[in-house]
């Protein structure tokens, strides 16, 4: 390729052709702030935070996504760029509700670490402050226009990483405001409640609908029996949240602090994830034997689940019909548990710390209730509320001890474990499935065709059956990130899906990558918490589904065989379809499901 | 001890030197230099510092903590309406109204003429007469509205 | 004996004396303060520390609730959450939401707090206290809207450093902490030490910023910049980039300081020596001419002010030597600028130093023995740390680089003077060469190092003792200055005294927060550099050398007298104020 | 001492003098002049009688006759009549409700018992003579000689004397306390500082009887070994200091105070100390840091004073009333102190019974006594005959009681006391208004020093003038709720620990009323001009 | 009555039909622009013609049809203040408050146009018969205040000349 040579502040380097300024500020090792810029994203060079002095121009150029050119002379330390990215920010400011100490990102915002980085100390432009909308209708997502600096970040995770495209500018000038079409709520859209935008926010203008309030008050409840499970994904991630480098594995420590919050039991959602792939993976075999639909598609995923029953409810039969993990666990806490203890289950409060805002829709379902209509999960914790509510409680999350999880709905295997990156839950249903089609012991359990932070992965597993029926190719294909799953849908729309058994996970690199992990999240964060995940699941004696002994003890005491009657009851759901226009748009007659 | 530039007459100077250079002697200083200069100027919480050895701004801090110590001239009389429960309760506030209007000030104001001061205090323990106001050291109790020009007339003919 | 209690239900062994707050830490419990600071005795008026004791009616401050044999703590139960939570909302109501333009930013107690409690409402929607910013010091900026009662800085300015400058004034809700009875800062006795800001938790105290200005000189053409950098900052500038207190940075800063475009990165180490040379000649001038003794040290501007304020009698005893801040800008604009041929008046002199009372320093009227202001802008190391922030430079991943010439060369002793003793133990070290003819082997001089406030020490210069004394903090000066008056340190022969605890390392320009566990960190990383020179007497510095050669002839010269030395003003606690009221009338 | 043959003891307290008191002793005094009567009457100023709204007051002794409601006009006829012909003027003999004044006209027609208040109005409280005729200073005669300091901590220990300031902290144990910690200058400290609005006991005692607080101080400190007493007056009690003042001159003066006291080889002194207006010197740390010159600033506690006082030695402080039953105790014996009140409340106390009740005024109980006895047996009811609403006891720092409670025996068992101010309200009366008052109350008088009472008490005040003018809303109320319990539970001292206990409990009690101001916008009572406000906003 | 009725039921069954009729319309237009880059905004012009405003079910029509997200759709018609997402009346009144118009009163031409037709900036007639809106220069300053109505041009607009536009147009 052809490269440029550019020189930034009297350093000179070369770049390839098409790189921008700031691309080459970066290669000089010359740092040159941003806002609304977002690696892998073209730039709109909106924020005008990164300014630069090209040598010979007019004025000062947005670094992000101003082209770089063969011999070009840029300056980013002059006292014009200086004033001028300064006077940028002191704009921001001026229509930014300043509320910092009340607000859920302080010390964790980027324009207040912009501020602080330049020096503000006053405020010139003080005056009107541009419109206020703040919508709280969603069960996950919480946006509140005055504090938002229209970068857009949301409006390009929305639509392009998730082709949900719900997030829009709207109006213009002074009066533009990021919202969906007319400015409608968001639980009047079709969004699907997967938080990307949120961390993509560089400030509080998007964050959770928090549960903290509502554990919090059934921690301090004598009657409550408070128990919590946690995400694979979790674990993965929560130690960024005390200042711990990303990757850090931290099971141990988690489960400690969130023995000081006072949870009357630890568990882990691993223990359900395991169940899951009995039931799935049973599925699936079913569905071989028996010409189900196929390809059968995961059902784990929330947002993933919000985004079918949208935007192809006609694809809804593919679904594995398993709930999630969440509510897998939440179901078996509030009968087989609060049964085995002797607790009513009104008294049972579940509580799950995911690293999703979907989960917070997904267990307010109105079918998400197994005993009358107690819901089976009573909060959601994202893993930043979690860290949060350590926080509160004075936790010095570093210096934890090492604690292990209750039993024994706190037991599992590594195949649930990496139910947190994305490949995982195929990865682990392999494991499964493979062991009972061909009877063999699996030596290498890794099956690394399907891991990694590529968009659409695909594999054909090989298996001779057991049952001397000949081969089996298994084909499946693994998606992470709605925009990937979206083709592959089409795929499947247009008939040209082969495949027997498609993951899709509706975040960026699985739950690792969740709406409701540590800010920020960044491929290259991504890709540490996945090695985190895999190497806990080098780590651990058992790392096949089949073989926790706690989710065997479960089917003879309890469900009886995977599909049984009790599992149908507890475990599996349906589905609803939906339609992609907002609720009072009429419908049109062909958008319907056919 | 005192120099001259700072303008205290030698009365002043006569009540310091009674007392002990003890930073306990503050408050009872102070309100003996107050009935004699009917305020504490900051010359004056200067002196004091002095003379306790303590700073100015301990001697400021105290007199500004205090409701009975002024720092600011006052009028020539010091009207104080009781705001206690008791009075409250017993038509207080319309009391203080009627004094407010008969003077035309507000509580911390003092009067054009220097005539009158105007304060709210906490409480008098008059409460078995509320509603109760003092003008300088008299006080009325039980009273009425309608009583309060009155009242408020004799001192102001009088001085 | 030990006393045994229990923190949330753990076992812990605490001694007398400890209060609840020290037990627990030591057991390695967290529990959130704001108005404690562990340079102050505990005020427990914040109640952020409120926790809960079995048997007690009330929640009990953890600063100051001395702990009892079979107590039963509980640092974070749902009611101590509650009401610590209820309390910063408190404090919110009555706070500007203004962190955005707030010095204090990302650094801010309050902030911290509000984030570790999650608050996320302020339900009290009543009236907030507004006052105006008092800028008339040159040094300390306050900003009562800010204050959030603390005391810290009252404690700081009385106990520490026996000061007493800011009091609390009125009561209750209408409760303020002002200088003297109500002045602005600069009316009153303050000797601009800026400790009081060291130790606020918000951005109610700030510094006194010409950050501006000197963005303003850099950017421009006709100015000929140059910077000098005091010796403690180097071993704390690290900090405000997340680097461990104790880090050494020396290299790395002077790269930031040429990447933000002075033209010249110089050393006050430089003029430290120098001062070496001009205090060791002028103490044994003193002591074999029979002057006025103990000689004390004058590199300490807040402890300047603080002699002339309240013991002008002593004054005679004050070595003339300007500080080194000084002697560096008298220099730079007449022997550096006849060096390089540039003329004076283009010169800008910038500082970067520990201490605010250095902007004050370098404002009195007769810092002007070059022709010009010998030093026009002094930044603390927290504003120089912002400017390079400013500059987008990343301090820890520079590499390093080597000071200019010719003011940027130095020596050990140069570089201790950043801490308490340190001027003593480079004086001494010169001192015996001059005196003895020979050259010490070991220079480390232990006996004047440490943390207490006073020190003594008989040294033995061949075979003369001299008696030093070593004082930091003013509460200690204080003392050592009661001690020359009623004739405990009359055989004394040379006192160092240093305005901030700690020395230089400590001063009221450094990063905060501040502890003495970071102050004893910075100590070390100065004495490490000091090891790590090849040259640690001032005499041996041949920059100095070169400078008495070309320029100054000797020490105590006419040119020296005329440059470096410089004359004290007694001043009237009094007339401060006098001049106030007279404005106001 | 000269002999008359009658005393007249004219009321001068504060609220008389303010009735025109000192312009009918006057006439008085020259009435029996005019008659050469003044060889053989006597005219003597008391103190504040604790007779409120009976207008001026005076006592012919030996008889006991009290005159009310009289007028300089009636003078030349109680002299003509009374003193000079021997009959009484029946218009003017006062046959009030609470009679027990004197044992003698009028029979006690409640459950009063003076054991504190004994001498008020009885003899002349400038007269160091008339306070021995009567019995003083026996007390410290006999604990001087007859007792040790161990006897005298044990004898008030046994007579489980509570202190009257409102905490109710055995006496006793606090000067054992006292007595047994190390340090030199330990100190005796009269909390004299009575600001808390609804109580005038202390003044009352300081203005007629102040004897006997000197008195119980000595015995104080010879129990603790203390040579040095402070008493702290509030700033604006003027009689109270010059009383006072008097009483410690003549004391000295016989020999009761200074060295060497009665020959014992104890020596003792007091000096009174004018409070500058600030009711936290109330509180016994903020009252230590005054007396040393300082803001009142309350302390950390612990060190309590016992162990850590003024200037840092041991220090016992007593309230007034604390320490003038101390005399009593002595004299009489504990068991016989011990023998009054209930089970957990041993002896007599004063209540100052004020807002809507027709005769305000001050009055001694054994404790036990209902509410109601005091509001309607003593107190004479409520005003204009109308019905009871509530009761603030012991002020605004007290608890508000409703009805339900107006047969609640007042003591340690039952209903708390706190220090004795019993402020009624009228069914007129509107309960926020009045919390709206309480609450200005705290504002103004918090020290500032800790945040939760002072932003607190700030926050308090600004929610409850919004409700009193039709602002408010219903979630202000879980808010002022949730704040009133932190400041409770983490105030530094007990201003601020108190100062929303008032509106706490007068939430469950008025709830409606509450809701009626925040919901509909409307005072029942018509008392808060809401309306006008709303139309003003607008 | 069932005569009225009858009518009624009549009438919405034609309003029904004539809907109708223009989402087929609109299926064209978008089929035709299509394959065109950048088509969104010629549909909404096409679409506002056809409709006289842009109702949300046109607007999801077109999201449909271009495979654009709704969002975006309104988000690009609420920049221009030509779209509008409410009904309009027959005729449009435009004030130019443009600098040059709002200098020589077209302030005042535009407070006389809300009095005279009862009406606030952005809103239409009860009768539907005037919508009164504001721009931003129309490029005519030298003729300044200029007011458009549909698509004449008022330049010179006298405040007392008012009553006489309105009237021209009411009812035609």
């Amino acid at each position: 390729m052809d490269n440029i040579k550019v020189t930034v502040d009297n350093i000179t380097v070369e770049v390839p052709k098409g790189s921008t300024v700031l691309d080459a500020a970066r290669a000089a090792g010359i740092y040159v702030p941003t806002l609304c810029h977002m690696d892998g994203h073209k730039s709109l060079g909106a924020c005008r935070v990164c300014l630069a002095e090209v040598e010979g121009g007019r004025g000062l150029v947005a670094s992000c996504a101003f082209p770089a050119t063969d011999g070009m002379k840029v300056r980013t330390n002059t006292k014009r760029v200086h004033d001028a990215r300064k006077t940028v920010v002191e704009l921001m400011l001026s229509a930014h509700r300043q509320e910092c100490l009340t607000c859920v990102r302080s010390l964790n915002c980027e324009l207040q670490a912009l501020a602080k980085m330049m020096g503000i100390q006053e405020n010139r432009f003080q005056g009107a402050m541009p419109p206020e909308l703040v919508d709280t209708s969603s069960p996950s997502v919480v946006r509140d226009s005055s504090k938002c600096i229209l970068c857009r970040r949301c409006v390009t995770v929305c639509r392009d990483v998730q082709s949900v495209g719900q997030l829009f500018p709207v109006d213009r000038g002074f009066g533009t405001v990021i919202a969906p079409a007319a400015k409608k709520n968001l639980a009047d859209v079709a969004c699907v409640a997967c938080g990307q935008c949120i961390t993509a926010c560089p400030v509080g203008a998007l964050k959770e609908k928090s549960h903290k309030e509502r554990v919090w008050a059934a921690l301090n409840d004598p009657e409550k029996y408070v128990v919590v499970q946690t995400a694979p994904a979790v674990r993965a991630a929560i130690g960024e949240e005390f200042g711990m480098p990303a990757g850090s594995l931290v099971t141990k420590k988690m489960v400690a602090g969130l023995r000081r919050l006072g949870f009357d039991k630890v568990f882990d959602t691993d223990f359900t994830a395991d169940l899951t792939i009995l039931e799935e993976g049973n599925e699936l075999l079913q569905r071989l034997k028996t010409g189900g639909v196929l390809p059968m598609i995961t059902s784990c995923s929330p947002g993933w689940i919000n985004f079918i029953e949208h935007f192809y409810p006609e694809l809804l039969p593919h679904l594995s019909s398993c709930k999630s993990p969440q509510q897998m666990f939440g179901a078996l806490a509030k009968t087989y548990y609060a049964d085995k203890i002797g607790v009513k289950p009104e008294n049972m409060f579940c509580v799950s710390i995911m690293p999703c805002t979907a989960k917070k829709l997904e267990a307010g379902r109105d079918e998400m209730c197994s005993v009358e209509d107690i819901p089976d999960v009573d909060a959601v914790l994202t893993t930043r509320e979690a860290a949060q509510m350590m926080r509160e409680m004075g936790v010095d999350f570093q210096r934890l001890p090492d604690e292990t999880f209750d039993e024994p709905l706190g037991i599992s295997t590594g195949a649930a474990v990496i139910f947190g990156a994305t490949g995982g839950v195929m990865e682990a249903a392999l494991r499964t499935v493979y062991e009972v089609v061909t009877g063999d012991d699996l030596k290498d359990v890794n099956f690394t065709a399907v891991r990694g932070l590529e968009g659409i992965k695909e594999a054909t597993v090989k298996m001779v059956c057991v049952e001397g029926k000949g081969e089996l190719d298994v084909k499946v294909a693994v998606a992470s990130g709605l925009s990937n799953a979206r083709k592959l849908m089409d795929l499947i729309m247009e008939g040209k899906a082969d495949y027997h058994f498609i993951e899709i996970m509706c975040c960026p690199g699985g739950c690792i990558g969740g709406g409701g992990q540590p800010i920020p999240t960044t491929d290259e964060i991504r890709q540490k918490r996945i090695e985190a995940i895999y190497q806990e699941d080098e780590g651990l004696p058992v790392r096949k589904s089949h073989e926790n002994p706690a989710v065997m003890a479960l089917y003879k005491e309890f469900l009886g065989e995977p599909l049984g009657h009790q599992s149908h009851k507890l475990l599996h759901t349906k589905y609803t379809p939906r339609s992609m226009w907002p609720t009072d748009v009429p419908l049109d007659e062909e958008a319907k499901v056919k | 001890m005192c120099s001259e530039s700072c303008g205290c007459s030698s009365d002043i100077v006569g009540i310091i030197e009674k007392y002990d250079s003890d930073k306990r002697n503050l408050i009872p200083l102070l309100h003996e230099l107050q009935d004699e200069l009917g305020y504490i100027s900051p010359e004056v919480m200067e002196t004091i510092a002095e003379k306790l050895g303590t700073t100015v701004g301990q001697v400021h801090g105290v007199a500004t903590f205090y409701t009975l110590f002024y720092t600011k001239p006052r009028g020539k009389n010091i009207v104080r309406m009781c705001n206690s429960t008791a009075c409250h309760i017993e038509g207080g506030r319309k009391i203080r109204e009627a004094v407010s209007a008969a003077l035309g000030i507000a509580p911390g104001e003092t009067t054009q003429d220097g005539g009158f001061t105007l304060e709210v205090v906490s409480c008098m323990g008059l409460c078995g007469v509320a509603p109760a106001i003092m003008v300088n050291d008299d006080v009325y109790g039980n009273l009425t509205p309608e009583m309060v020009p009155n009242i408020l007339g004799k001192y102001r003919e009088a001085s | 004996m030990a006393i045994n209690l229990t923190i949330n239900g753990q076992a812990v062994a605490a001694e007398a004396g400890d209060t609840i707050l020290t037990a627990a830490r030591r057991a390695g419990v967290y529990i959130p303060t704001l108005c404690y600071h562990s340079d102050l005795m505990p005020d427990g008026v914040c109640r952020v520390c409120s926790v809960e004791v079995k048997g007690q009616r009330t929640l009990c401050a953890a600063c100051c609730y001395p702990v009892a044999e079979g107590m039963e703590v509980l640092t974070h139960s749902p009611r101590v959450r509650e009401s610590r939570r209820m309390i910063v909302e408190l404090m919110l109501a009555n706070h500007p939401q203004e962190c955005l333009t707030c010095s204090r930013n990302s650094k801010c107690e309050l902030q911290a707090l509000a984030r570790e409690f999650g608050i996320q409402e302020v339900h009290f929607k009543g009236e907030r206290k507004m006052a105006d910013v008092d800028t008339s010091s040159l040094s300390v900026f306050r900003n009562p809207e800010k204050c959030i009662l603390c005391n810290r800085c009252v404690r700081t300015c009385e106990d520490i450093q026996s000061v007493a400058a800011l009091h609390a004034s009125k009561r209750g809700w209408d409760t303020t902490i002002v200088p003297g009875m109500g002045d602005e800062l600069a009316s009153v006795v303050c000797v601009n030490c800026g400790q009081c800001i060291n130790r606020c938790p918000t951005g109610a105290l700030t510094a006194n910023d010409p950050s501006s200005k000197v963005w303003d000189a850099i950017h421009d053409s006709t100015k000929h910049v140059v910077v000098q950098t005091a010796p403690a900052v180097r071993a704390a500038i690290g900090e405000e980039f997340g680097m461990p207190a104790g880090s050494r940075v020396t290299g790395k800063m002077v790269t930031a300081l040429k990447m933000m475009g002075f033209d010249r990165v110089m050393d006050t180490d430089f003029t430290a020596d120098l001062t070496i040379m001009e205090e060791g000649s002028e103490l044994i001038q003193r002591v074999t001419e029979g002057g006025v003794l103990p000689q004390l040290t004058s590199c300490s501007p807040g402890w300047i002010k603080f002699i002339e304020y309240y013991y002008p009698e002593l004054l005679p005893h004050l070595s003339t030597c300007k500080s080194p801040q000084q002697m560096f800008g008298a220099l730079a604009k007449t022997y550096y600028a006849e060096k390089t041929g540039i003329d004076p008046k283009d010169i800008i002199s910038v500082s970067i130093m520990p201490c605010t009372a250095k902007k004050f320093e370098c404002d009195r009227p007769e810092m002007t023995d070059s022709g010009y202001k010998d030093v026009d802008y002094v930044l603390t190391t927290r504003e120089a740390a912002q400017m390079m922030r400013e500059a987008g430079i990343d301090l820890p991943n520079l590499p390093e680089s080597e000071y200019d010439d010719p003011l940027g060369m130095s020596t050990g002793a140069a570089v201790i003077f950043g801490n308490t003793g340190g001027v003593m133990e480079a004086a001494l070290r010169t001192a015996y060469a001059i005196i003895t003819g020979t050259e010490l082997d070991n220079v480390n001089i232990e006996a004047v190092r440490g943390m207490e406030g006073v020190r003594e020490a008989t040294v033995m210069v061949g075979e003369l003792p001299v008696k030093a004394a070593v004082a930091h903090g003013l509460a200690n000066a204080r003392q050592v200055l009661e001690g020359i008056k009623n004739g405990r340190f009359k055989d004394y022969h040379f006192i160092e005294i240093m305005c901030c605890p700690g020395g230089c390392i400590g001063g009221g320009g450094q990063p905060q927060p501040t502890s003495e566990e970071i102050r004893k960190a910075r100590i070390k990383a100065i004495y490490d550099e000091d090891e790590a020179m090849t040259l640690r007497k001032s005499h041996t510095n041949p920059a100095v050398q070169k400078l008495y050669e070309e320029f100054l002839g000797k020490p105590l010269s006419h040119k020296s007298h005329e440059l470096l030395h410089t004359d004290y003003t007694p001043r009237d606690r009094k007339t401060v104020k006098a001049v106030k009221v007279k404005v106001e009338s | 001492m000269a002999f008359y043959r009658a005393h007249i003891l004219v009321d001068t307290g504060t609220p008389a003098v303010l009735k025109g008191a000192m312009g009918m002793k006057s006439a008085l005094v020259d009435e029996i002049k005019k008659r050469g009567l003044d060889k053989e009457i006597k005219v003597v100023e008391t103190g504040d009688l604790g007779l409120h709204g009976v207008g001026l007051a005076l006592i012919v002794y030996p008889e006991g006759v009290i005159y009310a409601n009289i007028t300089a006009q009636d003078v030349p006829e109680i002299v003509e009549e009374h003193l000079l012909k021997g009959r009484q003027v029946k218009r003017l003999v006062y046959t009030g409700p609470s009679s027990a004044v004197v044992d003698g006209a009028a029979k006690p027609r409640s459950r009063e018992m003076r054991v504190i208040l004994e001498h008020i109005g009885v003899i002349d409280p400038t007269s160091i003579d008339e306070y021995i005729a009567h019995g003083g200073y026996e007390a410290i005669a006999k604990a001087l000689t007859q007792m040790t300091p161990e006897d005298v901590v044990a004898e008030v220990k046994a007579s489980q004397l509570k202190g009257r300031g409102g905490a109710g902290f055995p006496t006793g144990l606090k000067w054992e306390f006292t007595a047994k910690a190390d340090g030199e200058n330990k100190a005796v400290v009269c909390n004299a500082d009575e600001g808390e609005p609804g109580n005038f006991k202390d003044r009352l005692i300081m203005e007629g009887d102040p004897h006997q607080i000197i008195e119980g101080m000595i015995i104080a400190g010879y129990a603790v070994g203390a040579h040095e007493g402070y008493i702290y007056i509030r700033g604006e009690y003027h009689q109270s200091v010059s009383h006072t003042e008097k009483a410690i001159a003549d004391a000295r003066e016989a020999g009761l105070l200074g060295k060497d006291i009665l020959g014992s080889g104890f020596d003792f002194d007091i000096t009174i100390f004018k409070g500058a207006g600030a009711y936290i010197c109330g509180e016994e740390t903020a009252l230590l840091e005054s007396l040393e010159g300082r803001r009142g600033e309350s302390r950390m506690k612990p060190p309590f004073p016992p162990t850590s006082g003024l200037m840092a030695a041991p220090t016992v402080i007593n309230n007034v009333e604390t320490l003038a039953s101390v005399p009593r105790i002595i004299d009489r014996g504990a068991d016989w102190y011990a023998g009054i009140g209930t089970e957990k409340s041993k002896g007599t106390k004063i209540f100052s019974p004020c807002g809507d009740v027709l005769y305000p005024g001050v009055y001694e109980v054994p404790f036990g006594v209902t509410l109601r006895d005091i509001i309607y047996n003593m107190a004479g009811g409520i005003k204009g005959g109308k019905r009871f609403k509530a009761c603030l006891m012991g002020g605004p720092s007290g608890v508000l009681v409703g009805e339900d409670a107006l047969d609640r025996r007042l003591c340690a068992e039952d209903l708390a006391p706190g220090a004795g101010a019993l402020i009624v309200l009228d069914e007129d009366k509107c309960i926020v208004d009045l919390m709206q008052n309480c609450a200005e109350f705290f504002h103004h008088e918090s020290c500032g020093q800790c945040v939760p009472c002072r932003e607190g008490t700030k926050r308090i005040l600004e929610v409850l003038n919004w409700w009193t003018t039709g602002a408010g809303s219903e979630d202000d109320l879980r808010l002022l709720e949730a704040l009133g319990e932190t400041m409770s539970l983490t105030s530094k001292c007990g201003l601020g620990q108190f100062a929303a206990v008032a509106f706490k409990s007068s939430l469950p009690l008025f709830r409606d009323e509450y809701l009626a101001h925040v919901k509909d916008k409307v005072c029942p009572a018509g008392v808060c001009a809401m309306d006008k406000v709303l139309e003003e906003v607008k | 009555m069932s005569s009225h009725t009858c009518e009624c039921e009549a009438k919405a069954k034609a309003a029904q039909e004539e809907e109708a009729r223009l989402y087929e319309e609109l299926d064209v237009i978008i089929q035709k622009h299509k394959e065109v880059k950048g088509p969104l905004i010629q549909v909404l012009h096409a679409a506002q013609e056809l409709f006289g405003w842009l109702p949300e079910k046109a607007q999801a029509r077109i999201a449909k049809g271009l495979d654009v997200p709704l969002s975006e759709v309104h988000g690009v018609l609420s920049f221009y203040s030509f779209f509008t997402t409410v009904p309009r009346g027959k005729h449009t009144i435009r004030v130019c408050l443009g600098t040059a118009c709002y200098v020589r009163g077209g302030k005042q031409v535009l407070e006389k146009f809300q009095q005279e037709l009862g009406i606030n900036v952005n809103n239409t007639t009860e009768d539907r018969e005037f919508s009164l809106e504001v721009n931003r220069c129309v490029g005519a300053c030298g003729l300044a205040p200029v007011v458009t109505v549909g698509p004449d041009i008022y330049r010179r607009v006298k405040v007392d000349k008012i009553p006489e536009i309105i009237k021209k147009y009411r009812g035609s």
